[in-house]
């Protein structure tokens, strides 16, 4: 719970929570984790500052703890300990896979809110686990969903890191759902995270043999333009769909004029250049611009950060104090699942979680690598409803 | 069966090449060893540094030659710096504790690196152009990659062998009490080592970063390179390359044929051989055994 | 000609405070062989080390007087300095580089004395017995050959000084008398200036011109070998000479119960 | 190739009560350790060509020869530190070519070394201390408890010690690192280990080199004594031909791994070959 | 040695608390111990089990590496062993956690013996070297049964006697139980004579074999012993953890370990390990909530989430140029100088 506070602009009756924010900023996904950490400390800074106020009225301060814990778990939970014997916390913004997993239960036994960014299917299903976003298999789903319907039915070629949690999260989905959307699985490839790219290149020219039409790389992004470079390099003439970490604004620059044209990318959010006029962006930049941070650093990871906390403070708002104080993450939790949110617009679709299943909507965007190296956006796309690739997951996660 | 020959004389081209890569930073190790009696697994780090730094330097000056050339610098200089400050004040005392501070320099750079780099990945800007012969497929960077280890490699081995300056570093690293009796400049061989062994390191890094990507992995490819300098023997320069080359190699073969019943077992190949070589030859392929007299 | 090196009451110390020379005098003239006997720990190893520089490598120092050659200072110098200076010092039990062979090891001291091929050669051709176990690796050769293989090395310098600290040191009777044959030879055909240190007085007396006896730190007697050798206290205490009490009958061992 | 185990461990409560055994003369008496033409190569150099000697029981035996004549090699065969390519090790009748080295100690043979091989890290005391471990009781668990036969253990491993340490007369130094210590006492540490594990037979590798006459009086005297009280079984070698002709029963002369000439001292000194090989006059 | 105490047998000699002044210091350290849940908060006291745990981990890897003188860049995988037999047992056996601890010890110590293998003919680098490849692969085998990189283990398995170790209180006690226990073992075995062997063996193996210790079974029992306090120290880490995954094992553990016995003290098994560990667990958690707060206090956000690196990489190289002994030697300096303090006894 939060403690009370007198003063506050105008003598007005504030309180204060503390919130754990546990990023990633030296280790292994730190290139992606940097900008998420930058995108929730802005939202944190923005919203206190303008003022966060309950259902009745009370004003929120909001106090985050913020920690690297270098992509390893076994800190995660030790941090998890910190915010919680040490701070109280009622929230945690989280970031990885195998953290937010191991978590899960904990955090259900604490009742303490998690929002984190890995949009693992597992997580729909934990009671106190959300994210504004589909989770990673219907992501996928949705992602084929549009190949197959804009170019056609055809044969697609899978390339993860089995080792790697988050790698091999949408696979047995992905596999289930293939023949529904009208995809024929020609292979399963191993792709390290940390492959070269002679291991790249030898994967690509594997699948040759196989000759997919489409290639869907579930690594990150070092890995999966590895593999969109190695692919033109032997001339295997396919279309690459990497999931959302495995493609932003860098892509162009690290695979090439190779991949120009045949690589795609899956975002739950809008691309912040292709975000001008959308209100949430607008407000992103903003943000930006009081905490001095300049505009070119505002990319896709950034945005991830700053909706998932935005959506934490959504939830505060639809609760009042009195509730808030006493029963903390509890409350949060259930104002997350009675109410639906929309994030200034910057979610492919409004947020609405039922409880028990916190599948937040279906819908992506899906972003192409233009034959001129230039980003294009190409639209929402959405599998069609009797594919339900999340249950997939579920079911075989047991 | 020409599908055939183009999948295995690629793969076969591409192990290799990185093979040479691998001896490249392996060299970086063994330098150091032959003058220091000591690893350095600091290596690593160096090798990102000089990564990061020429991909800042190139954004920074815009000039891609420049770039490395301020990599290189830097690389030598840390390597020096390690000599100086760390190396010279263990003079004498047991490896484990050059183990223990050259790991405590690995964090240090750790921290350095992730300061210069944060941690991205990122690619020079070199714009590899590529190129069939028969049936091989090569780009620009390849070759870059092929003949420029090959220099380097070729270029300290004579170094080593044609002047009597590797007996002297030799003579250092097994006794700079003795080596210093009979007057030999300790302080300088010793210096001049590890900064050839920064040199090296650095050109590795460079054209590693030209072949493939700048990411935090080069870190782990930079351990495998150990694996491959032991392979060989850590005093044997020599060796090295066919250390390396066949980690390269052995990586590429074995994910072909293993990786349906054994996923991802290329990048941890190397540790299973290293295991396998060191068991049957304790000092390595090509490395000569200690003397122990009572 | 005045003396090559002078050691002007010099007290040298190992780190932090070991005093082990305690202001000590000496001197070498050009061309002579100048040795130093003495009892184990008298220090005369000390004394080489501090002439050679090598002492910083024990973490000792000269902390009083100087140490001249030809007048210049040297005292407290670089090891690798004073050897270029032509003062070279073959470290008690024949330090060599047991890993490398032994043509690596002259290749080595080579590089640093700026010696040629033919420098070595010409060296080897004092020791033959070394031309035959050139890629053997030093530290498979006898104990004999070892010392060869050390004097080589020095020799590689055409030092001005050359500093032998126990040459004889766990050597056959054969070998020691071959050994300082070797020395007096050199001393002969090029001139050398020899410092010895040796336990084995007598040995050490019959080749050199001057000695000086050390013990624990100071110099206790010195003169011309011949004086030295005549003196009765040497006879006794160092050439062992004189009516000898046969090692069989040292007188018994008696127990005695002692406490922690 | 006989596992440790099987080893039957040397009887190490030899009688430590002198009393009658002052009266009882030394006597020399059948060999109880010999071998039988070793040959031992390294790459090209032969350091033993078909070596055979014997050690009576009783004698102090010497080894001489030149540098390199292969002495210390011969000790390292007997001791199980090099496997030489033909020949045999015999131990009280029985062939010990196959065991390692730490068998051979339980066995009932020690040794010195040629160089200072004592452990840095450790006292005077528990550099002795450790060389009866071979012999020590207690399980691991009892160790870990410090209790039982592993503390009563201890307690009368202390007890040796300080029996040797008594009879080199190293009290003063009984708790100081090795390190510091100069050459003639750390010779004089490695000895009291030796002696401290009560051998049948104890190899001393050049104990006296570079000591001074005082310091080899000393070590002579350790010598004499144990073999007086204990009637240990003593294998010498030694450069100090006055020594060697003072306190040796008999003499083996090596040169360039041969054994040239095996007899009693005096005739050994006026032998002719020996003269040429080894003392060069 | 003061005067007044005297020892009048080579018993009290060789005793590990010879003087007044140890028994009082080690009072007054048992009551603080036993008094800590009721002066500090949860989290401080988390902190405290967990380094206990990592306490006895390093305590291991001491008498491995400290004083048998084997390097050994494997333990965590070692650690890992244990946690993943309790984890596993507690999971899909239902078998209570803490009566599975000392399978967990024995597991790590047969893999220990395993991986003391190639310590009969590897020295150093080589050794060193041998060992790296062996946690790599043992990671990727973790990697392979574990691959959704964690499994849970069960709070109603972290039960003694009825009483539930998901309460801190309780798990600090045992733990505490068991971390004294052990640290005495420890410091027993190393004024053994098998202790006395270990050191032959890491200053002069070749020596020793010659003087009569059999080097290869001793160095087995060194791998063995430090393997069977990893193997607890894991089994440990599972029960305090609401579940386990391989990146709790990976090679940057083992250095981590590495570090705290350099740091603290090779070859100093009980007090050594205890300071390391202080140094390099608990300060590196402390730093998250110090130092890098501070920096951006500065405005130096740039180098705040690096900054922990420097320092403690830092750390290891400064202690171990400036102190060959480590941390506990500068200690040993202060307790001399207090010896000498009149009146102190
Ligand atoms: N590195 C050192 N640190 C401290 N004391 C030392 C060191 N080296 C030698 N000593 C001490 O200095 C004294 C003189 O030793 P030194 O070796 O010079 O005598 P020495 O005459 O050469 O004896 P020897 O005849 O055995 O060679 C001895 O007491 C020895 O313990
Ligand atoms: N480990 C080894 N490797 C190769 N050659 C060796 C080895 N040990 C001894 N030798 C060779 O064997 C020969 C005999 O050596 P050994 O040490 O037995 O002679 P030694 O009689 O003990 O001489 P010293 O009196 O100098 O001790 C020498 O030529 C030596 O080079
Ligand atoms: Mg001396
Ligand atoms: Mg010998």
């Amino acid at each position: 719970g939060g403690e009370e506070a007198a003063g506050g602009a105008g003598g007005e009756k504030t309180i204060t929570i503390n919130v754990g924010l546990l990023v990633d900023e030296t280790g292994p996904t730190s290139d992606v984790g940097k900008g998420y950490a930058l995108g929730a400390e802005l939202a944190f800074k923005y919203f206190n500052e303008k003022g966060i106020y309950t259902k009745d009225g009370v004003r929120v301060n909001i106090n985050y703890i913020k920690r690297d814990y270098a992509y390893n778990p076994t800190t995660a939970e030790e941090y998890y300990r910190e915010f919680r014997d040490r701070y109280g916390v009622i929230a945690v913004i989280g970031w990885g896979t195998a953290d937010t997993e191991k978590l899960s239960d904990q955090v259900a036994t604490d009742k303490i809110t998690y929002i984190s960014a890995s949009y693992s299917a597992k997580l729909l299903v934990k009671p106190f686990n959300f994210y504004p976003a589909p989770d990673y298999s219907t992501q996928a789903c949705s992602g084929l969903a549009f190949l197959a319907s804009e170019f056609g039915q055809g044969k697609l070629a899978l390339a993860y890191d089995s080792k790697v949690a988050y790698s091999r999260s949408p696979i047995g989905a992905i596999k289930k759902a293939a023949s529904a959307l009208g995809l024929q699985i020609v292979g399963d490839y191993d792709l390290p995270l940390r492959a070269t790219e002679a291991d790249a290149e030898r994967i690509a020219r594997e699948m040759l043999s196989a000759d997919p039409d489409y290639v869907w790389c579930g690594n990150t992004i070092s890995s999966c333009s590895l593999l969109g470079r190695a692919m033109a390099k032997v001339g295997l003439d396919a279309l690459l769909l990497t999931n959302v970490w495995g493609f932003d604004e860098r892509s162009p620059q690290l695979i090439g004029e190779g991949g120009y044209g045949k690589v795609f990318g899956i975002s739950p959010f809008i691309y912040p250049m292709f975000g001008q006029d959308v209100e949430g962006i607008k407000t992103i930049f903003e943000a930006a611009r009081m905490n001095g941070v300049s505009e070119d650093q505002i990319n896709l990871r950034v945005v991830q950060g700053f909706v998932n906390v935005w959506l934490l403070i959504k939830a505060i708002e639809s609760v009042d104090s009195q509730d808030l104080q006493e029963r903390g993450g509890e409350a949060l939790k259930e104002a997350l699942e009675a109410n639906t949110f929309n994030l200034g617009g910057i979610t492919a679709d409004t947020i609405d979680y039922e409880p028990g299943f916190h599948l937040a909507y279906r819908k992506v965007f899906i972003i192409k690598l233009g034959e001129n190296g230039e980003l294009q956006l190409m639209g929402k796309f959405e599998a069609p409803s009797e594919v339900d690739c999340a249950r997939y997951t579920i079911e075989e996660g047991g | 069966m020409p599908g055939l020959l183009e999948q295995w004389g690629n793969l076969v081209f591409q192990g290799v090449l990185m093979g040479l890569l691998y001896s490249l930073i392996a060299l970086g190790y063994n330098i150091v060893y032959r003058v220091n009696k000591s690893i350095n697994f600091a290596v690593p780090e160096v090798v990102l540094l000089a990564a990061y730094l020429a991909w800042v330097a190139s954004i920074a000056t815009g000039n891609l030659a420049a770039a490395l050339a301020i990599a290189l610098a830097a690389s030598i200089a840390v390597s020096m710096a390690m000599e100086r400050l760390v190396a010279r004040p263990l003079l004498g005392r047991p490896p484990i504790a050059l183990i223990g501070a050259t790991l405590g320099l690995f964090y240090m750079l750790k921290g350095v690196v992730l300061i210069v780099g944060k941690g991205e990945v990122a690619v020079l800007p070199f714009y590899p152009e590529v190129y069939r012969l028969g049936f091989l497929t090569v780009g620009t960077n390849d070759v870059v990659a092929f003949l420029g280890s090959i220099a380097v490699l070729a270029g300290v081995v004579l170094l080593h062998r044609k002047t009597s300056f590797g007996a002297a570093m030799r003579g250092v690293a097994e006794d700079a009490e003795g080596a210093a009796a009979y007057g030999l400049p300790v302080r300088r061989l010793m210096l001049a080592g590890w900064a050839l062994a920064g040199l090296v390191s650095g050109l590795a890094s460079l054209l590693l970063a030209i072949k493939t990507q700048i990411s935090p992995d080069l870190e782990f490819f930079a351990i495998i390179a150990l694996a491959a300098s032991l392979i060989a023997g850590l005093d044997s320069l020599g060796g090295i390359v066919v250390g390396g080359v066949f980690l390269g190699l052995a990586e590429q073969v074995a994910s072909k044929i293993l990786d349906p019943y054994l996923p991802g077992i290329g990048r941890d190949i190397a540790f299973f051989i290293l295991l396998l070589v060191l068991l049957v030859k304790p000092y390595g392929l090509f490395g000569s055994e200690r003397i122990e007299r009572l | 000609m005045g003396p090559l090196l002078n050691v002007n009451n010099v007290e040298i110390m190992y780190h932090p405070f070991i005093l082990v020379i305690k202001n000590l005098s000496l001197s070498v003239e050009k061309g002579s062989i100048t040795c130093l006997i003495g009892p184990n720990g008298a220090g005369k190893t000390t004394l080489l080390k501090a002439v050679s520089g090598v002492i910083k490598y024990e973490r000792g120092r000269v902390t009083r007087g100087s140490i001249e050659l030809e007048g210049e200072d040297i005292t407290n110098r670089e090891p690798d300095e004073i050897a270029r200076k032509g003062v070279i010092y073959v470290m008690e039990g024949r330090r060599i580089f047991k890993e490398l062979t032994t043509e690596e090891n002259l290749a080595s001291v080579a590089y640093a004395a700026g010696a040629s091929r033919d420098d070595i050669r010409s060296v080897l051709s004092y020791f033959p017995r070394l031309k035959e176990r050139l890629r053997e690796r030093a530290g498979n050769l006898s104990g004999g050959e070892q010392q060869m293989l050390a004097i080589a090395m020095a020799l590689l310098y055409r030092p001005k000084l050359l500093m032998l600290d126990e040459p004889s040191l766990g050597l056959a009777p054969k070998i020691t008398s071959q050994i300082y044959a070797t020395i007096k030879m050199l001393h002969r055909e090029e001139g050398l200036t020899i410092l010895l240190a040796e336990q084995n007085a007598k040995k050490a007396l019959e080749i050199s011109d001057y000695g000086y006896v050390i013990e624990n730190g100071r110099i206790v007697l010195e003169g011309s070998a011949e004086e030295l050798r005549l003196d009765k206290d040497v006879a006794e205490f160092y050439l062992g000479m004189g009516k000898r009490t046969s090692y069989a009958q040292v007188k018994w061992y008696r127990r005695k119960k002692r406490w922690v | 190739m006989s596992s440790p185990s099987t080893v039957e461990k040397y009887k190490f409560d030899r009688v430590w009560d002198y009393g009658e055994l002052y009266t009882r003369p030394r006597q020399i008496g059948k060999p109880v350790l010999w071998t039988e033409g070793i040959t031992l190569r390294f790459g090209g150099v032969t350091a033993l060509d078909g070596v055979s000697v014997e050690v009576r029981r009783g004698e102090i035996l010497g080894i001489i020869g030149p540098n390199g004549a292969g002495k210390t090699s011969l000790l390292n065969v007997i001791t199980g530190v090099y496997k030489p390519q033909k020949g045999k090790v015999y131990f009280k009748g029985r062939d010990i070519t196959g065991l390692r080295p730490h068998q051979r100690t339980l066995l009932g043979i020690s040794r010195t070394f040629q160089h200072s091989e004592l452990f840095h890290g450790m006292t005077v005391l528990e550099n002795i201390m450790v060389r009866l471990h071979p012999w020590t009781r207690g399980s691991i668990i009892e160790k870990a408890l410090w209790a039982f036969r592993a503390k009563r253990w201890e307690v009368e491993a202390r007890e040796r010690a300080e029996h040797v340490i008594d009879l080199l007369d190293l009290h003063k130094y009984r708790h100081s690192p090795i390190g510091s210590l100069p050459p003639g006492i750390q010779k004089k540490v490695d000895l009291a280990g030796a002696l401290a594990q009560n051998p049948e037979v104890v190899l001393m590798d050049e104990p006296m080199a570079g000591l001074s006459k005082e310091e080899k009086e000393d070590i002579v005297r350790a010598v004499i004594e144990t073999s007086e009280t204990m009637h240990t079984t003593m294998v010498l070698i030694e450069h100090d031909m006055e020594v060697v002709t003072d306190i040796c029963d008999r003499v083996v002369v090596m040169d360039y791994g041969k054994v040239i000439f095996e007899g009693p001292p005096h005739e050994a000194v006026a032998d002719e070959r020996v003269r040429k090989a080894y003392l060069g006059e | 040695m003061p005067a007044g105490v005297f020892k009048e047998s080579y018993e009290a000699d060789m005793a590990i608390f010879r003087y007044p002044i140890h028994w009082a210091a080690l009072i007054l350290a048992a009551a603080a111990a036993v008094a800590a849940p009721f002066l500090i908060g949860k989290y401080y006291l988390n902190l405290l089990v967990v380094m206990m745990i990592f306490w006895i981990a390093a305590i291991g890897l001491n008498i491995t590496l400290g004083l048998a003188g084997q390097i050994s860049l494997a333990h965590a995988a070692l650690m890992g062993i244990g946690a993943y037999t309790v984890a596993n047992a507690a999971l899909h056996l239902g078998v209570n956690s803490v009566v599975i601890l000392p399978l967990a010890g024995v597991a790590a110590a047969l893999l220990g013996i395993v991986l003391s293998l190639p310590s009969f003919r590897l020295k150093e680098y080589y050794l060193a070297m041998a060992s790296l490849a062996a946690q790599l692969i043992l990671e990727y085998v973790y990697s392979r049964i574990d691959p959704d990189q964690y499994t849970p283990v069960p709070p109603e398995s972290k039960t003694l006697l009825g009483i539930s170790l998901t309460d801190p209180t309780a798990l600090y006690y045992l733990i505490l139980a068991i971390a004294v226990v052990m640290a005495l073992a420890a410091a027993n075995i190393g004024r053994s004579s098998l202790g006395r062997a270990m050191k032959a063996v890491r200053d002069n193996d070749v020596a020793a074999e010659a003087i009569g210790i059999n080097v290869q079974l001793v160095k087995a029992t060194a791998f063995a012993i430090g393997g069977f306090y990893a193997g607890v120290a894991g089994g440990l880490y599972a029960i305090y953890s609401s579940g386990i995954g391989w990146e709790g094992f990976t090679l940057v553990n083992s250095i981590e370990l590495l570090g705290m016995v350099l740091i603290g003290g090779p070859g100093r098994v009980v007090w050594g390990s205890l300071l390391g560990v202080l140094v390099m667990r608990t300060g590196w958690t402390m730093m998250e909530s110090t130092i890098t707060p501070f920096l951006v206090g500065l405005g130096l956000t740039v180098i705040a989430s690096s900054a922990k690196y420097i320092v403690l990489g830092f750390l290891i190289v400064a202690f171990i140029i400036a102190e060959p002994e480590g941390l506990i030697a500068v200690l040993r300096r202060v307790k001399e100088y207090f010896r000498l303090w009149p009146y102190s006894y």
